[in-house]
């Protein structure tokens, strides 16, 4: 097999990797600060994308314009969820978090069956993403390429964000010690609140992106949900760097997978996971947290 | 959360009255219902051991799986494989689950090391492994097609007697002995000294290491006795439905397993039961009336968890208390003075320092 | 008397900073040890060692003449070493008699057992009474041990320590955070039972009072090494210590 | 716990309300008060809409029949469940639609769910019309093998799939094959038919990558790259519904089209694929290469029937029918010409009474194959184009080959 495939079949898992890496960006960061695992964020990643391809696929507005729009949609959306659902459970047991937002998957995917229908949709790719350009003598799809852009942006734009802002470093202090941030004049609820609307978005920003190349239909985000949760694990829970390096290495691998081992490519993320956890208890980049 | 130790008056003449009752109703069931009632009662009873025996790990040793559907397929395949080959019930179901129990030992002397959400995962991930195999190994599980045409074979004593199951009321009968038994092994499990252990190390992993209690030891023994109880309800599905297919030990069908049991209440041992039994009629009364029943079930365990999170057991049991008990003579030990007049200090100082266990 | 517990050249890193550095002493059969010292003085990570919770990275602990260096923590408990917390770790959600009849089945050998009701083993709930009749909780056996008030869950982590028969026990700040009462209480207690000469009891402690008025006799650790060992009039009387609290005095 | 046996006293009564199940009462020619029908399809998820086209097409031939007087007399009445693609669940609906008073059953998507009820029909006693399960073990091990006479099956079975082996061995151009299948039995099954099928016409082609994809796949492209990593000539395609979509769409983007010859999608000729793919191949992306088969196509045969069938679905749903929808609709009305010769609802009368039928339905002429429960007919397949008559895309330069060239008889020769 020639290197050049292996490179491209990477590259490819790359760009399959981003979408992951985006819907794990929000688990694992509202994880880190909230303590809460949040079930319903594939159901956001499922809004995300039916908000998208309303103002894209049905009121034609431009994708740019429609998947800011459906960001702030989910974001007010999500607000909501965390003022009157996620607040009251956050200092329960994993299980009850877990419960309550299985609750909402359920919930969020039938509305938005009600509303949307039954049928899966898909709108048309724009112009200027039509088309690839040649690698290795391959052609690859420019919107692969711009995926890849916008989710390594997302990555440098976090990072910034919380190490180099005023309001990154009151969030990570709080993740820290909420009760010290509170003496010291945080205001942790209205932070909680903000950080759920940024998971979430960030989450939405996942199914928006795919809206030119993948359907939209209900309950999609259930199927990325477990993987989403695997990647965070793996990469250790409330680290972003863990669920970048998370996200790539089960895209990448698993994209590998198809290429040289078809017949198991099922069974290797959750084989990764687990050894993973074997060798490093609290994931690739985690501390334990007390 | 955490399941207390059932209290001083086990058994008080209340309790003999109401355990009666579901007995009398269970064994007149079938004469008086239609068989696809028979039918849901069977589910019912199916999802009380798989339920239970997840509890033993989850309220009473404080390890929340989310594999336990591998073993529950585990469990349904092996009993389907030898019924397919061998027509012997008893075969079948002693053999699921000893094959459920040892893939147990396995995955639970990898998993046991880990708490708290990191056991949560990886028994996520472990479970799902099996899944991908029960899926991909076509040759021996037949793919997603699954094993099909699985006979309900006679109940053979190895010769000395045999009883026919054919009929679905006859095979009610015999899950009926079957859960009767489960039940009762369990529950002398959960009020032996090992149960109090697992309680023990559930409240304080520290402690139970230093009044000698060999942590990892006991919660391997919870996890084997968890996959057991779940091989048992996977092995009664195969001859039940004589077909069994890999979503069963698919992770949604894990989370059955913790929905049914916070839907009871993990605090009570038949909390997980009673569970059971709302679980499947709650689903049956909505799938009747809408087709958006995701929507219903949904709202269902979001009222639930915000509104009754001791779960139906403990929603009832507050009732009972403020109706019954105070009807009758004293039950409980009079509260002592000193309980709510505490060094204050000392509270908060307490809770803190219980903020650090799980 | 004769040694039973003895500790030689041990030593622990945390980094590069050695919390306690060659540390050697022994302790006595039925004499009522203390181990003070100034915060920082290494006291809880010598506990710590003892017991099992860590491991030293170098120097060996002998418990009646057996190597324990290495043992785990429930081993050590069996051959009868064990401790009690600072920071509390009861059983939470389990009653009172409960929480001391675990170690009680433990050291039995009876947790092993899964199939009769723990309730039916009379001789071990007698025991357990025994033990609420002394650390006097005997009243709130049914009660859980989260709704106990702070001096009585103090009484009840002694009694867990106690119900193990322990040959030798130590107690890590067994009075922090309690009124004067409730640490006459406690003190009483140990002393009581001490007095018993079934145990050996080691107490570690910074408050210097509680020490001497109680205590046969006492090491002195700072910056994780052994400042001295002596009775406590004699250690009331060594410059070196005076100068140390002084200082620590002076300094907090 | 006090709790816990009050909750169970609770729960007791819940279960005592549940014991009264009225049953029907007599009535009508055939000696019952109505003849019950109940169906299941996926409602819930990605493929929701599957279950929904069987609904809409049992409900249509049921208004239909009501309207002309029933069956002898007769009222039909219909309740539809969503079995969610779960042979648990669809297994417990069988169970449920039994009491609830069935006389029939009609529906299903996956053969796992299909396989899983073959059991109970038995023993329910209550005959099914297959409407979309394609699995071939259906057929040929649970009826044919294993007597289960309650199975019937009025939609192709797999066998469909390997038509495209009969036209593609007219392209001598094209010898290397790849395959992105579902990865399960269908996708497996349906890639072994055709290689078979192709080998035996065209000794020379060679059979060169395999990526497999499974259910709820998003991102193709990585199944994509690898089989085009093997330069082949024609790839065969099994993802269906929103995944036929999705793969097509990924690999317009990948360039693909300018790299093979042809592409084969198993099931592309089914209503929402092509829905999915209109704008696409309007503007001929395809390059004309996008050939697929189908279990029905709305656009053939062009006979009265199937055209008043269309118009009729179309007025009543303002959608067009799918193989599901068509099948599910045929189904009824099979049941009703079958009662209305055996004047009764006894599963043996029933089976007595299909042998050797002959009935037209829209998809044409259908024939039941006595052996194996399965009616016959052929439909073709054909090149993805656009027809301004349509509002959706459509398989022309349609291909009609005899059921005999491709179809599998008994005796069931082993799949190797």
């Amino acid at each position: 097999m020639s290197f050049q495939v292996l490179l491209y079949q990477g590259l490819v898992g790359l760009s399959s990797a981003m979408y992951l890496w985006l819907l794990s960006a929000g688990l694992t960061i509202v994880f880190g600060v909230l303590g809460v695992l949040n079930f319903a964020h594939g159901a956001f990643f499922m809004i995300g994308a039916y908000l998208a391809y309303t103002f894209y696929g049905i009121l034609g507005f431009n994708l740019a314009v429609s998947i800011a729009l459906s960001l702030v949609g989910t974001a007010v959306i999500g607000v909501l969820v965390e003022r009157f659902l996620v607040k009251p459970i956050m200092h329960l047991d994993h299980a009850f978090q877990l419960l309550l937002t299985f609750g909402l998957v359920l919930i969020f995917d039938d509305l938005a069956k009600a509303i949307w229908g039954g049928v899966f949709m898909i709108p048309p790719m724009p112009r200027v993403f039509q088309g690839a350009v040649w690698i290795l003598g391959t052609p690859f799809p420019i919107y692969n390429l711009f995926v890849i852009g916008a989710g390594v942006a997302v990555w440098l734009l976090l990072w910034l964000l919380f190490e180099k802002t005023w309001w990154g470093r009151i969030v990570r202090a709080t993740a820290a010690d909420p009760q010290m941030a509170a003496a010291l004049g945080v205001d942790v609820k209205r932070l909680y609140t903000g950080v759920f609307a940024l998971g979430v978005m960030l989450a939405a920003l996942g199914g928006a992106l795919g809206t030119p190349v993948r359907v939209v239909a209900p309950g999609m985000g259930s199927f990325m949900i477990v993987q989403a949760f695997i990647v965070t694990v793996l990469g250790g829970l409330g680290s972003l760097t863990g669920a970048f390096v998370g996200a790539l290495l089960v895209g990448v691998l698993s994209s590998y997978g198809t290429l040289l081992f078809p017949t198991v490519e099922l069974a290797l993320i959750y084989l990764i996971m687990a050894v993973v956890l074997l060798v490093r208890p609290h994931g690739l980049f985690g501390r334990a947290r007390a | 959360m955490k399941a207390g130790p059932a209290p001083q008056a086990a058994a008080t003449g209340a309790a003999r009255i109401v355990y009666g009752l579901a007995l009398v109703i269970l064994l007149v069931l079938p004469f008086v219902s239609s068989t696809y009632t028979q039918y849901l009662v069977i589910h019912m009873m199916m999802l009380a051991i798989y339920a239970l025996g997840f509890n033993l790990l989850f309220g009473y040793t404080g390890l929340l799986s989310f594999g336990q559907a591998a073993f529950y397929g585990i469990g349904a395949y092996v009993c389907a494989g030898i019924l397919l080959r061998y027509p012997s019930l008893l075969a079948g179901i002693l053999g699921g689950v000893a094959a459920a129990a040892a893939v147990a030992l396995i995955i639970g002397l990898l998993s046991v090391r880990h708490t708290r959400i990191y056991f949560t995962m990886l028994t996520l991930a472990f479970g799902m492994l099996v899944y991908s195999v029960l899926w991909k190994w076509r040759a021996v599980t037949g793919g997603d097609d699954g094993l099909v045409g699985i006979p309900r074979a006679p109940l053979d004593f190895f010769g000395l007697a045999v009883i026919p199951v054919r009929t679905v009321t006859s095979f009610y009968f015999f899950v009926l002995a079957v859960t009767l038994v489960a039940l009762f092994v369990l529950h002398r499990i959960v009020h032996s000294p090992f149960g109090l252990s697992l309680q023990g190390i559930r409240d304080s992993e520290v402690r139970s290491q230093f009044v000698g209690v060999h942590v990892r030891k006991h919660r391997l023994l919870a996890f084997i006795i968890a996959g057991a109880y779940a091989g048992l309800a996977g092995a009664l599905l195969a001859p039940l439905e004589s077909a069994v297919t890999p979503v069963i030990s698919h992770w949604s069908h894990s989370g059955d397993a913790v929905l049914v049991t916070l839907l009871g209440g993990v605090r009570a041992f038949f909390g997980p039961a009673i569970g059971a039994v709302l679980f499947v009629v709650i689903r049956e009364l909505v799938v009747r009336i809408t087709e958006y029943w995701q929507l219903v079930m949904g709202i269902i365990v979001v009222v639930l968890v915000l509104g009754f999170r001791g779960g139906m057991a403990q929603a009832v049991m507050d009732g009972w208390q403020r109706w019954v008990v105070h009807g009758l003579a004293q039950r409980q030990p009079p509260v002592p003075a000193q309980v709510q007049a505490p060094a204050p200090v000392g509270q908060a100082q307490a809770r803190v320092e219980r903020g650090e266990e799980p | 008397m004769n040694t039973i517990l003895q500790a030689e050249g041990l030593t622990k890193y945390f980094g590069r900073m050695a919390a306690v550095d060659g540390v050697t002493l022994s302790v006595r059969e039925g004499q009522l040890t203390a181990i003070i010292g100034p915060n920082g003085a290494g006291k809880t990570t010598f506990i710590n060692l003892m017991s099992g919770f860590l491991t030293p990275d170098r120097g060996r602990i002998v418990f009646r003449d057996q190597d324990v260096t290495k043992l785990p923590p429930a081993a050590r408990v069996h051959l009868g070493l064990t401790r009690s917390f600072q920071i509390m770790t009861l059983f939470p959600d389990l009653t009172a008699e409960e929480n001391v009849l675990l170690p009680i089945l433990a050291r039995r050998g009876a947790v092993g057992r899964a199939f009769t009701p723990y309730k039916a083993d009379r001789e071990a709930r007698e025991e357990a009474g025994e033990v609420l009749q002394r650390i006097g909780l005997w009243s709130y056996r049914d009660t859980p041990a989260r709704l106990l008030s702070h001096g009585d869950q103090r009484l009840l982590e002694l009694g867990i320590a106690v119900a193990t028969r322990p040959v030798l026990c130590f107690l890590d700040e067994p009075t922090s955070g309690m009124n004067p009462q409730e640490r006459r209480a406690v003190l009483d207690l140990v002393q009581e039972l001490s007095a018993s000469r079934t145990t050996t009891f080691v107490i570690v402690e910074h408050d210097m009072d509680v020490v001497f008025s109680l205590a046969d006799y006492i090491y002195v650790l700072h910056r994780g090494q052994l400042l001295a060992g002596d009775t406590p009039e004699a250690i009331r009387q060594n410059p070196r210590v005076r100068e140390v609290y002084l200082g620590e005095e002076v300094s907090g | 716990m006090h709790g816990a046996r009050g909750a169970l006293l609770v729960v007791l009564v819940a279960v005592i309300v549940f014991l009264a199940v009225p049953s029907a009462l007599a009535q009508c020619e055939l000696g019952v008060d109505r003849i019950r029908f109940g169906g299941q399809g996926v409602l819930t998820g990605p493929l929701a809409d599957y279950g929904r086209q069987i609904q809409m097409g049992m409900q249509l031939a049921i208004e239909e029949i009501n309207a002309a007087g029933g069956i002898l007399g007769c009222q039909l009445e219909m309740r539809f469940l969503d079995s969610e693609l779960a042979p648990a669940v669809g297994v417990r609906n069988a169970r449920q639609l039994a009491d609830w008073g069935a006389h029939f059953f009609v529906g299903t998507d996956s053969s796992g769910v299909a396989m899983a009820l073959g059991p109970v029909l038995q023993e329910l006693d209550i005959i099914q019309f297959f409407t979309h399960a394609a699995t071939h073990r259906l057929t040929e091990e649970l009826v044919y093998e294993q007597g289960i006479k309650q199975i019937v099956r009025v939609a192709a079975p797999i066998y469909q799939d390997a038509v495209g082996a009969l036209v593609v061995k007219d392209m001598p151009e094209v010898k290397r094959w790849a395959t992105i299948g579902a990865d399960y039995e269908y996708g497996y099954v349906a890639w072994q038919m055709f290689k078979d099928l192709l080998k035996r016409h065209r000794p020379d082609v060679e059979f060169v990558a395999e990526a497999w994809a499974p259910f709820f796949t998003m991102d193709f492209t990585p199944h994509i790259a690898s089989v085009m990593a093997a330069n082949p000539d024609g790839i065969f395609v099994t993802p269906w519904g929103g995944e036929a979509v999705m793969v097509l769409r990924q690999a317009l983007q990948m360039g693909v089209f300018d790299r093979i010859q042809v592409w084969w999608q198993s099931m592309g000729g089914s209503v929402d694929a092509l829905e999915g793919l209109t704008r696409e191949i309007q503007a001929d992306q395809f390059k004309g290469k996008l050939w697929a088969s189908a279990r029905y196509i709305h656009n053939w045969p062009d006979t009265e029937m199937n055209r008043r069938f269309v118009e009729a679905f179309q007025n009543r749903w303002a959608r067009l029918p799918n193989y599901s929808a068509e099948s599910a609709y045929s189904s009824i009305y099979i049941a009703k010409a079958a009662v209305e010769k055996a004047r009764s609802l006894e599963t043996d009368a029933i089976i007595a009474a299909l042998q050797d039928m002959v009935i037209e339905t829209p998809a044409g002429v259908r024939v039941f194959r006595n052996e194996d429960h399965q009616f016959e007919y052929a439909v073709p397949a054909g090149r993805a184009m656009y027809d301004p008559g349509y509002p959706i895309a459509i398989l022309g330069d349609l291909r009609v080959f005899d059921t005999s060239e491709y179809w599998r008889y008994p005796p069931f020769p082993p799949l190797d």
